[in-house]
Formats: C-alpha cells, structure tokens, sequence
C-alpha cells in the first residue's frame, strides 16, 4: 500500500477507510459488485434464514475482498504450470516475500504508473541510485517477480528492469498511482518520446484516501515504420489507429484468422490453466492477509511517530 | 525514411531484430561531440562495427569495438545497448558509442546522452596501468544513470 | 516466464489435477479442434449421455467442467453467460435447456460429469471408447460404486472389525 | 521338515475303482487307539483305511444305480427361470423329473454360469445344482457375486470349504496313524474360520507352521481338481453300513435320521464321502485362496484326541490385498469355540429355516 | 449359410446372454498412463515387484476400508515427537561411535526436488537456488562389506571390499498398495513400506541401525553434495536439441538437411561410423550425477535443503538421492568441516535453529543491503 503518499485521516476511521478504499477501487476495475450486507435494525427479530442469509452475503464479501487481493499483490500467485507446482515450495517462498516486505515498504502500483526506485548501487559514487519512470511491465510469480521502468533522459530512452523483491532496493515511491489500458506498454519504444518522458524530480501525487484508481484512457500515436513488433497485430488498446500507416498488405495480413485467433477467446481450458482456481487464490490470500494487515498497522505507527506532517494535496 | 528502408519494407522483409545484438556490420550511434562524429550522424552514414575485441563477437556493454566511420577506421567504446541487460542496468533505445584513441582517451569531450554506472567499474578493470586508459571516458560523461 | 493471469476467475475442477490440453487432430487445425468440442458439448448438454472415443470425451468432460462451473458461478443473466453459452452450444433449445434445467439441478460445489471406460466390441475399432455423461440425469447408472456388503471378504471383515474393537475395549 | 516326524503326508485323493464285487463284509470297526507301532500293524490299517474308503464307494455307487433305476418312465417338467436383471425375459425349459438339475439348466444357457453358479433357488428355496428336480418350478442360480440377494450362498460356500477340509484331512495323514472324522459345526462365516473336528490318534499334536503351510497347498489342490458335489439321499441302514469304521459317525447317524425322516444325505467329493444336510456350491472350483490357518485341541467327553482344523477362504476371483489376507488369516488362527462340541449339529437344524435367519440377519444388520 | 446363421442368432432366445457384458470402471484421473521408454536395467533380475496392478480395486466396503486403515496405524505409529529420539540404551549392533574421520564415507538422502527460486548474496548478486525436500527417510537395511556384493561390472577389482551398503527409504506409503514380498523388505526396520528405495555405499563406521530417521541436519550448511538423479525425459530428438550441434543454413541451396548431422564417418580405411558418434536418439531419462553443489540454507522444521544451482537433474517435484561429494577439493575434509557422525541425532547433537545459512547469504529478514565506500 503506498501508504507514504496518502491523507492520513484519525486513526479511529482507519479501518473503515481501508474497507471502502479496497472496494471502491477496485469496483471500477475488475467488474466486479460487491453485495453489501445491510444492517439489520432489529436482530431479535431476524428468523433463521434471514440470518443465514445474511452470513452468506457476508461470507461472499469477505470472499471478494480477499479475491480482490490479486491485482495489487499479483505475485504471490504461483506459476500456473501444474507441472512446476508444489505446495511446501510455495508455502516458503511466500514466508521469504513477506520477510522481505518487513524490511521493505513495496507499494501497490500498476502498469502506467510512474515509480521511482532507489536502490543501493556498488558502482555508483554514492553507493545509492535512483531511477524514476513508468511501469510498462510487471511480471513473475514468486520471488522472481519484476517490474520494468521506462524513461526519457537527455533524449535516450532508457529502460531498467528490477526484482521486486531485491534486497538492494532501498525503497519504492509511487509518484502517480494509474494505470492504463493495457497490460503491457512495450508500445511505447515505437512512440514519440514526449510519450515516456517524465521529469526525474517530480513531486508524488496525492489521491484523496478511498478513491478508485483512476484508469489513463490516452492513446498513443506510433512513430512511422519500421516497428520493432507488429503492433496491428497485437489488438492494443492503447494505440491510436495506424491503419494510414500500415501497406495494403500488411493491412490485410493483420485481419487474417490466424493472428486474431476468434477460437481462442472462449477457450476454456486454455483460460484454466493460465489461471490459479478461486479455491487456491482465496488460500493464498487468506494465509497472507493477516501478516500483511500488521506490516501496515506497523509501518503506520512508525510513520507517525517519526514525523506529523500534513501533505499537501495535489492534482 | 532512407533507401534501404523502403527497400527493405517493399520486400516484405522483417526489420525487427530478435537480440538486437551489436556485431559485425551493426550500425552505432556516436553520442560524443568528436567532429567525425557528429558528421557522420548527421549525414546519415552512421559508423557500423567490423570488428569487437572479444572473444564471442558479439558486442556488449563496455566492450572495445572498431567501426568505419566516414571512410576512416576508428576504436570506440559501446556506453549502451539496445538488447536486454541484467537486473538494474539500463537498457537504451539505441546502440550508442563513444570514440577513442588508440590509448584509451576519447576523441570528444563530451558525451550528451547518460551512460550506465556500471561503466565505472568496467572501465577502471578494463584499465591497466601500461596500456590504455579508459577512465577519462567516465570523465566526460554528462549524467550516469 | 509463467505467469497466472489475473482477470479471469475459474472454480478448481473437481475431477482432475492435470490440465494440458489435448490436440484433437485436425485438418482444420486449432479452430477446428474447438469447433470438435463445441459439437460434443452440445451433444452431451442435449442428450445428457453420450458415447465417445476417450481422447475427445475425456477433453470434453473438462470444457464442460469449466463450462458449467462458470455458468454456474456467474449466473444466468450475466452478459457473460450468455456469451459464452451462444459460442459453445450450437442450438438455441440447448441454451433454453441450460439456463433453466441444468444450472437450477447443480449446485456450486460439485463436479458435473462422469467419465466410464467402455468396452469395444468385436469386431470393430478397437480404440478407447469412453462414456461421458451428465450426473443426475435419467437414465439408469452405468455402474454402482455400491460394494457388496455380504460378500464373503466384506462379512469376514466387518466381523474381524467387531472382535478388534472388542480387543481394544478390554484391553 | 523331516518327514519320520510329520504325520501328514501329500497324497491326492486317487479316482476310485468301480469294483462292484469287492464289497468287503469282512472288515469290522476296530479301535486303533492303543495299537503298538509296529510295522505290520501299521501295514495292516493302511490296507483297511483304503479298503473302507472303497466300500463306501461301491455302496454310494450302487445306491445312486438303484435310485435311478427306480424312476421309471421318463416325465417332463417345466422349469421357469428366472435371471436376476429384471429386463431380461424369463426363459422356460422342459426337464426331466428326478433326472434333470440345475447344473443341467445351466449348460442350456452359458457356459459362464455353468463354472460360476454355485446354488439354486428353487421355488425360492436353496437347492443344491446336482439334485434333480421333482416338479415344475421357478429357478434362479446364484454366484457368489449374489450374495447381497441370497446370503444363503455364502453359508454354502462355509459348509463345501468345511466339507473339503475333512477331506484333506482324512487324505493327509499317514498311514500308520488312525484318523476319525468327527463332523464339523453349524458353518458360521461370522466366526472368522470354517472349521472340521477330527479324531487323530496324536497324543498333543501341535502342526509345525511348514505343515500347516502343507495343508494348505494339498487343501488348494483339492479345490484346484474342480471336482463335483455329488449329493445322494440314503437311508438310515445304508449309512451306518458305510460308516461301520467311524464310532463317531455311528453315534450321529441315527440322531440325524430321526430329525429327517431316517433320510440322510450324503456328498461326495472326489472318493471322499460324508454325510451333511446341505446345500452345498456345485464344485470345489468355487474355492479360490485359502489357508488352513490352525488346529487346536478340544475338549470332549467322547475322546481325550479330538482335534479342530480352521482354515479361512475366498472364493474364486475375489481381489483382495495382502495386509486384507493377513488380517483374516490371523483371524482364523485364533480358537473358533462358536458351537460347542456336541455330537449332531449341522445336520440337526434343516436348511431353509436357516436361510431365513441368515436373511433376516443381513436385513437388520443392512437396517443397521 | 450367413442368412442361416442370421435367422438362428434372431430366433436365439438366449441372445441378451451372448452380448457382452461391459465391464465399466469409472475414471477418476484425467491423465493417462505415461509409458516411460525404460532406463538401462542395472538392477539384479530377481529385485521384486513392488506396486499391485490397481487397475482393479479390491471389492471392500467403506467401512472396512477404514478398518484396514486404521489397523495400517495401529501396526505403523507414526513416530512422537522429537522425530526419532537418540536411545541411550546399549542396543545398538549395526552402529559403532566412532569419531569422524576424513576417510569416512557417510549415507546419503532421499530428497524430493520442490522447485527453484532465486536469493541474493550479502554482495547484492541474484543466485538461483534450488530447493530439495527430505520426505520421511528412514534406514532400512545395512549390509557390511563381507556380505555385500554388489553387481558385477566389468571393471573387476581384486581388492577386498571395504564399503558396506545402506539401503534407505523415503516416501511411507500404505502397505495395501504394494506386494507381499515388497512390504517384506521392510520388516527388519519395523518401518512402514516406502515408495523409495536408494542403496548408499558406506563405510562400515558410518553404518546405521534399520530403522533410523535421517532428516534434513544430516548435511550441514556451506556443505558441498552430489546430487544423483533421473534427467527430464524428451524422447527421441535430433541432433540439434541432443548434442548442441548448429545444423545446416536454412537457405543457400541447402534442402531437406536443416537439422541433420551431416557426415557421420570418413572413407577411406576406416570406411565405417565410430562407435560413440553423436547421433540422434532417446534423450534424458537416464541417471546423472551433478558433482559439488553448494547447500546454502538448511529449514529443519520442513527438512527442505536450498542448494545453489538450479542444473540439478529431473524435473521438478521428482526424486533425487543426495550425498556428500567425492570430489577431494570440495569435500568436509578439505573445508575442515565436521560433518554429523554417522548422522544428526535430535538429541544427542546440539538443537538447531529452523532455519540454518551460509553467511554469505543475504536473509530475508535482514534490513536492505547498503554498500560502503571503499577507500582505494
């Protein structure tokens, strides 16, 4: 949780902010409508039922919020290859994460976000680097998982690619919490550099407590051909139409089945082994909810108590 | 667009490169202020290597390659890659190079594009105290990323 | 690198840990091997039962897990369901049927097929033959996994239980 | 093992020669008890053991003679069967009275049932395959996959096992040493073992775990041989004619007779003869893995020499893991002091009513 | 004759009893049945069957099912806490207590490959480690050098044996699901039947009572170990993919010889392939040895060994046999280490921690690496 970076409120609505924050943001994402269980005025009067209902809606609440876990802690999902799989490695691995996420604040980001990164460096003079750019990629299950930054500096673009769970990261600062459209922005090596140039120094960003995060509809526009990847083909979203762009040919290749594949989107099984099943997922998160709800209360208190002092709110 | 891109694209030939790694005949970015140089960028002749002073053939970050450049045979230094680097070094968005001497010191006297940190301890184990001296490359480097 | 994508929820499936998918020969390649599939899967939503070669019934019997489950899971008018129900079920009664006979007889957390071995018969093809079917249909079981209680081995267990449990007590 | 020690020995019980004038009125019953050990003597009870068993063959083979010769002219009857699957139709076939079996019924229909069948229900009564039909009836055969239907099946399945056993036991003995077949008890598959007691003239024999081993393995091939359940009423006379040799035989005899109207039952296996109430499994092919797992000593007021052999066994087919076996074969070692030592008792109560309680038995215990 | 026979099968009034009554068995597992080319058979001929055909199970009830079940507990309690506890008594025969010595060769483990992960140096450096996990070892036979004689090879030596063997197990499993004569073998350990079984040549010294727990403390951290295993099996393949070779130019009027190997032989005298020439073939699937791995981190409560590298051989979740390593620059003598003699016991050694590391390995725990300027 980029918890550095948020409006404190008192800590007597802390937790009730948490609950709304989780829920609201990410309704606006993932689809999905929490049922919310509504007080009941007279619980002496509550017959068996209505109280079974009640602790249904309430058991599927607490499901959906310890589902929704999986887009802001991805990693801890286990490679989905029943072949690689096993449960003793995973069960390690995950106690190694959250080790290292004790020493180490790693907020929640997305791709499109704008992180900066510093991290001890032995070749540096300082021992210390830091870069800052935007998240095009975040990848890997485990302690493998990996997040490319990308920036534009002196007219160079410049890519770094970093383990999430490096023990030289000294910390993560997330300047802008977005995302966008896509799930990766490889498309912007064949942009404009205005599109992936972000000033090194740039303020982080406040968003009041319990918003949603709000999602960067822009599109890009490409660089004229040639094109490391065939991007027509791919079906971005976040490209801006370059058919004018394309010869007839390449045009007419890009509409061939063969590259659209219309099998594959109701492809189930395909769909099931890419996935980890709800049953695992909610194991999963449950086992980490816990420890990582006290890492927070902790890193709070600390916070606190160091220093009090009001951010000012931006954009 | 230049001739043998059109070329290339009338043909239908991809023009994608899977490593994007730098060997022979690859053509570089000089991002010195050395007159040659700056010359051949902007005529469009950019250097291209025929030879890399290692053993594989292949170019990597710090390695001493020989380019021709507008006619001229001349050393240079690769200070970034277009291929994929390790964890936490900086891949760029073009081959970039920076000209030597025979004895190490560049021919320019400033580089206007940022070169990896890592460049510091490759250059001063590529340094011996006979031969060439490559530390005053990191000298006039502008920024270090 | 492997990486489980996240948007997409799936229900564990009940019957099997092994999820590589089978090619399905075809001249038709990928496109057809579901196109195969969307045929079984009609038939097996139509007729509850059906009689296929193993390879293809046992493929079918994990679509039609995943099927149902996320039918199941989603709920009948969701945009989704419906989707998903018009690309895989090739006849407009069958999705009648479906939404408002098959989803109301299951619930959640159970699987939905049964797969039997069946034998060939000679003369013919001797390829492996397999019964998928739908459970709770109408048609009388294919096997029982009902033991025989008063077999020989099972009284002389069952009484052997009684003396070791005696043994135990007083002891 | 040494063989001067071991009083078994490993003989197959040999087919019987049909003599017919080689009825031996002279043998008399003598008590063995108190014989010296010599060489001669023991020569001498060898020749007599196998001359009694030959007697009682030739009269069990004249008695069968003179029953059939008794029928007559040939008569018809209608036997409706009955298959289990109620889908299939029921199938009608004219037999011969008091010639045709079951057995016979089911040569008419695979050959499957004629090797798997191991009783008949008659007008749902149990009937044993080798007994001719008396009337038109209804016929139903069962196998021992059945037994959930007709648990009847598997106390037939006990009583051959028992029967077979007395077989082995009497066959398996040296020469030299007098062995009586006492009778087995009511079979009782709920005590773990199948059991026949026997008079042998040991004073404390305790078999060697290589003799039981032995047994076991002649007890097999006994069962391998597949032979027939030959089943044939006799009266009272004839039976204590047959079992002049046998005290203990002798005593029961009339006790049974008075139960079943002076009729008494005999089976054979092989050339082994004794008498039971039945019903019986068709053959001794039925038997699969088996293990003579102990004999014990008993106490009677009869003889200070009586002796229980246990054994436990499957039928044929029957899958079952190893640690399974283990646990039914040590069952079976333990004393099976169910039934009391008394000197009628399986003969004593008649099949049927026994069937009922077997049934309701499984109907509780299902309930349960 | 064919409508005769037609007619008479119609009017057949016994015909439902000719058609075959199907024998159906319900398919609980999806994947079938992978049949494996087989390895070199290197075991001796009379080595016992040891898993029953399970293709049919046994005819049991429930009930009884759970009876069995519980009689397989009764007969193999599981061991009480402490995992095997050190007997103070006299009893043993098979073990002498003899210190350590450099000339001792110990028993290895049975180890269950569970994945790689990486972890970094105190240096900052990413390494891949792989993790292996001791299931459930325990002795099951010793045998000393006068009575073992292991297969003859080719190699004959005239020497007399020295090296005793050690026949350990891992993986219990429920005697139900072997063979008579297998669960056999265990009866001397009194342990339960295992699904594996490793044989370990050892010094007489190091010889362990039948029935002792090996756990994971057997090897110590910083430790350097073999790692014998089954390679991943990829079937028959070219040469390309065996042997690494670079194959022909996909154009230039190359045809139909992409991946092919070329020449195999010369002419001339020797006008024949050389034995050994690498040619396609089945690929993996055979024993490999990956000598002087580096054990770096040590869990005792999941007995799980890290071991730098992630080459070792097979695939994950498959077994492999661990032992210390021959090779003399790397071995406890060299590094003057110490290792358990002839084996960790609870409670005879010192207690460990859960979690043992070498100390040049960074712990999650640790606060972040910061490096120092180094005056030069």
């Amino acid at each position: 949780m980029a918890m550095s970076v948020r409006v404190r409120l008192g800590s007597q609505f802390r937790n009730i902010m948490r609950v709304c924050f989780h829920e609201n943001r990410h309704m606006s994402t993932a689809e999905i409508v929490v049922e919310k269980s509504e007080n009941p005025k007279e619980p002496e009067r509550i017959s068996l039922e209505e109280q079974q209902r009640l602790n249904d809606i309430a058991k599927n609440e607490r499901m959906e919020k310890l589902l929704n876990m999986r887009f802001a802690y991805q990693e801890f999902l286990p490679d989905p290859n029943p072949k690689n799989r096993n449960t003793l490695k995973e069960r390690l691995e995950r106690r190694d994460m959250l080790a290292r996420r004790s020493n180490v604040e790693i907020p929640e980001f997305y791709v499109g976000s704008l992180v900066a990164v510093m991290h001890s460096d032995p070749h540096a003079p300082g021992k210390n680097n830091r870069f800052m750019g935007i998240c095009i990629q975040k990848i890997g299950a485990g302690l493998r998982a990996s997040f490319i930054l990308r920036n534009f500096i002196d007219g160079e673009g410049v890519e770094i690619n970093f383990d999430m769970y490096d023990p030289t990261i000294q910390r993560i600062d997330v300047i802008r919490l977005e995302k966008r459209l896509d799930e990766e922005l490889f498309y912007l090596r064949d942009a404009p550099p205005e599109y992936s140039t972000f000033p090194v120094d740039m303020e982080p960003e406040y968003q009041p407590e319990g918003s949603a995060v709000p999602v960067n509809e822009i599109k890009v526009p490409l660089k004229p051909l040639p094109w490391l990847v065939k991007w027509e083909r791919m079906g971005m979203k976040g490209i801006r139409d370059v058919t004018s762009m394309l010869t007839e040919k390449r045009l007419r290749m890009s509409k061939l089945k063969q590259f659209n594949k219309p099998w594959e989107k109701y492809d189930l099984l395909k769909m099931y082994s890419e996935t980890i099943p709800i049953e695992d997922q909610v194991e999963i998160f449950s086992e980490i909810q816990e420890k990582l709800h006290e890492l927070e209360q902790h890193r709070y208190k600390m916070k606190r108590s160091r220093n009090f002092v009001k951010p000012t709110k931006m954009g | 667009m230049n001739l043998p891109m059109l070329c290339m694209q009338s043909r239908g030939l991809s023009t994608s490169s899977a490593l994007s790694q730098v060997i022979r005949l690859t053509r570089l970015r000089v991002v010195d202020n050395s007159e040659i140089g700056k010359q051949a960028m902007a005529e469009g002749k950019p250097p291209y290597v025929f030879h890399v002073y290692n053993k594989m053939g292949v170019g990597y970050i710090g390695d001493r390659v020989m380019v021709a450049i507008k006619g001229e045979k001349k050393k240079g230094i690769l200070v970034g890659l277009k291929q994929n680097q390790k964890k936490k070094v900086p891949k760029f968005d073009t081959n970039n190079l920076v000209l030597i001497e025979d004895n190490g010191s560049p021919i320019g006297t400033r580089i206007h594009v940022p070169i990896p940190h890592i460049l510091r301890t490759l250059m001063k184990e590529k340094t011996h105290s006979k031969g060439a001296d490559y530390t005053k490359l990191i000298a006039i480097a502008s920024r270090f990323i | 690198m492997n990486q489980a994508k996240i948007l997409n929820l799936v229900a564990k499936l009940k019957h099997t840990n092994n999820i590589k998918p089978r090619k399905l020969k075809n001249y038709r390649g990928p496109e057809g091997r579901i196109a195969m599939l969307q045929k079984s899967l009609t038939a097996l939503l139509k007729y509850e039962r059906i009689e296929l070669n193993f390879n293809r019934a046992d493929e079918t019997r994990a679509y039609a897990e995943i099927f149902m489950s996320q039918i199941a899971k989603q709920g009948s008018q969701n945009q989704k369901s419906i989707d998903m129900a018009n690309f895989w079920i090739l006849e407009n009664q069958i999705i009648y049927k479906l939404f408002n006979v098959l989803v109301p007889r299951f619930s959640n957390d159970v699987s939905y097929t049964n797969l039997y071995h069946h034998p060939n018969v000679y003369p013919g093809i001797l390829r492996p033959k397999a019964i998928l079917e739908l459970k709770n249909n109408s048609f009388p079981k294919v096997s029982s996994s009902i033991k025989n209680q008063s077999s020989v081995e099972n009284i002389l267990l069952k009484e052997s239980h009684k003396r070791h449990f005696i043994d135990v007590i007083t002891q | 093992m040494e063989s001067t020690v071991c009083p078994v020995r490993h003989v197959p019980p040999s087919s019987y020669g049909r003599f017919r004038n080689a009825c031996c009125a002279t043998l008399r019953f003598q008590c063995r008890f108190s014989s010296t050990d010599s060489q001669k003597a023991a020569a001498q009870t060898a020749a007599i053991k196998s001359e009694w068993r030959r007697r009682r063959n030739v009269i069990f083979d004249n008695e069968k003679q003179r029953q059939q010769s008794e029928i007559g002219r040939i008569e018809k009857v209608a036997v409706k069967y009955l298959p289990w699957d109620k889908d299939e139709a029921p199938i009608e076939m004219r037999m011969n009275k008091h010639l045709s079996t079951p057995y016979d019924c089911t040569k008419h229909l695979t050959e499957d049932y004629t090797k798997t069948v191991c009783l008949a229900l008659v007008d749902r009564r149990p009937w044993d395959l080798q007994k001719p039909f008396e009337q038109d009836c209804e016929l139903e055969l069962i196998t021992m996959a059945h037994s959930n239907k007709s648990p009847v099946v598997n106390t037939a399945f006990w009583r051959s096992c028992s029967l077979l056993m007395g077989c082995m036991v009497e066959a398996s003995f040296k020469d030299e040493i007098q062995v009586y077949l006492h009778s087995f008890p009511k079979p009782d598959l709920k005590s773990g073992s199948f059991t026949y007691d026997a008079v042998i003239d040991l004073p404390d024999w305790k078999p060697t775990q290589a003799e039981l081993r032995a047994m076991s393995a002649a007890f097999v091939k006994l069962s391998n041989q597949e032979s027939f359940m030959e089943r044939l009423e006799v009266s009272e006379e004839l039976a204590l004619d047959m079992f002049q040799d046998n005290p203990f035989k002798n005593k029961q005899i009339p006790n049974i007779a008075q139960n079943h109207n002076g009729k008494i039952v005999l089976y054979r296996i092989g050339d082994f003869i004794d008498i039971s109430q039945g019903p019986m499994v068709g053959s001794t092919g039925i038997i699969g893995k088996a293990t003579i797992a102990s004999v014990h000593k008993v106490e009677s007021n009869e003889t200070d020499r009586l002796y229980r052999f246990q054994g436990v066994a499957l039928p044929k087919g029957t899958r079952l893991n190893h640690f399974a076996w283990s646990v039914l074969e040590k069952d079976a070692r333990k004393f099976n002091d169910l039934a009391s030592v008394t000197p009628v008792r399986e003969s004593v109560t008649s099949a049927p009513t026994e069937v009922v309680s077997d049934e309701e038995k499984e109907r509780s215990s299902a309930a349960n | 004759m064919t409508t005769l026979l037609k007619v008479l099968y119609g009017f057949n009034p016994l015909k439902s009893f000719l058609t075959p009554k199907p024998d159906f068995l319900e398919i609980t597992c999806r994947s079938k049945h992978r049949i494996l080319p087989k390895p070199k058979k290197r075991f001796p001929p009379w080595l016992i069957k040891s898993t029953r055909s399970t293709r049919y199970e046994d005819e049991l009830t429930s009930e009884n099912k759970t009876f069995l079940k519980q009689l397989v507990q009764e007969k193999y309690p599981r061991p009480e806490s402490g995992y095997g506890s050190y007997s103070p008594l006299n009893l043993n025969i098979v073990e002498s207590a003899v210190e350590w010595s450099p000339s001792y060769q110990r028993a290895g483990l049975i180890a269950r490959k569970i994945g790689v992960y990486p972890m970094w140096m105190k240096d900052g450096r990413k390494v891949l480690t792989t993790l292996f996990q001791v299931a459930d070892n325990h002795v099951i036979k010793y045998q000393p050098p006068e009575t073992y004689k292991p297969m003859i090879t080719k190699r004959k030596t005239s020497l007399p044996p020295s090296k005793g063997s050690l026949i350990i197990g891992a993986d219990s499993a429920d005697p139900q699901l072997f063979t008579k004569e297998y669960c056999g073998l265990f009866e001397e350990s009194g342990v339960m039947p295992k699904r594996l079984l490793a044989r370990f040549h050892v010094s007489p010294e190091a010889a362990l009572q039948p029935g002792t727990p090996l756990l994971a403390s057997h090897f110590k951290v910083g430790q350097y170990v073999d790692i014998r295993g089954k390679t991943i099996n990829r079937g028959f393949q070219g040469v390309m993919k065996r042997w690494g070779f670079h194959g022909m130019p996909a154009s230039h009027g190359v045809t139909k010889t992409h991946r092919r190997p070329g020449n195999i032989g010369s002419g001339g005298k020797k006008a024949r392939v050389m034995p050994g020439t690498k040619m396609p073939g089945h690929m993996g699937n055979r024993y490999r040895v990956l000598k002087a791995q580096r054990i770096v981190r040590i869990n005792t409560k999941y007995n799980v060994l890290w071991v730098l590298g992630s080459a070792s051989p097979g695939e994950c979740n498959s077994c492999v046999q661990i032992f210390d390593t021959v090779l003399p620059l790397k071995n406890c003598n060299y590094l003057k280490q110490t290792p358990y003699f002839p084996t960790y016991y609870p409670g005879r050694d010192e207690e460990l921690p859960e979690e043992l590391m070498v100390d040049d390995l960074h712990n999650f725990n640790d606060p972040t690496i910061m490096f120092t300027e180094d005056e030069e």
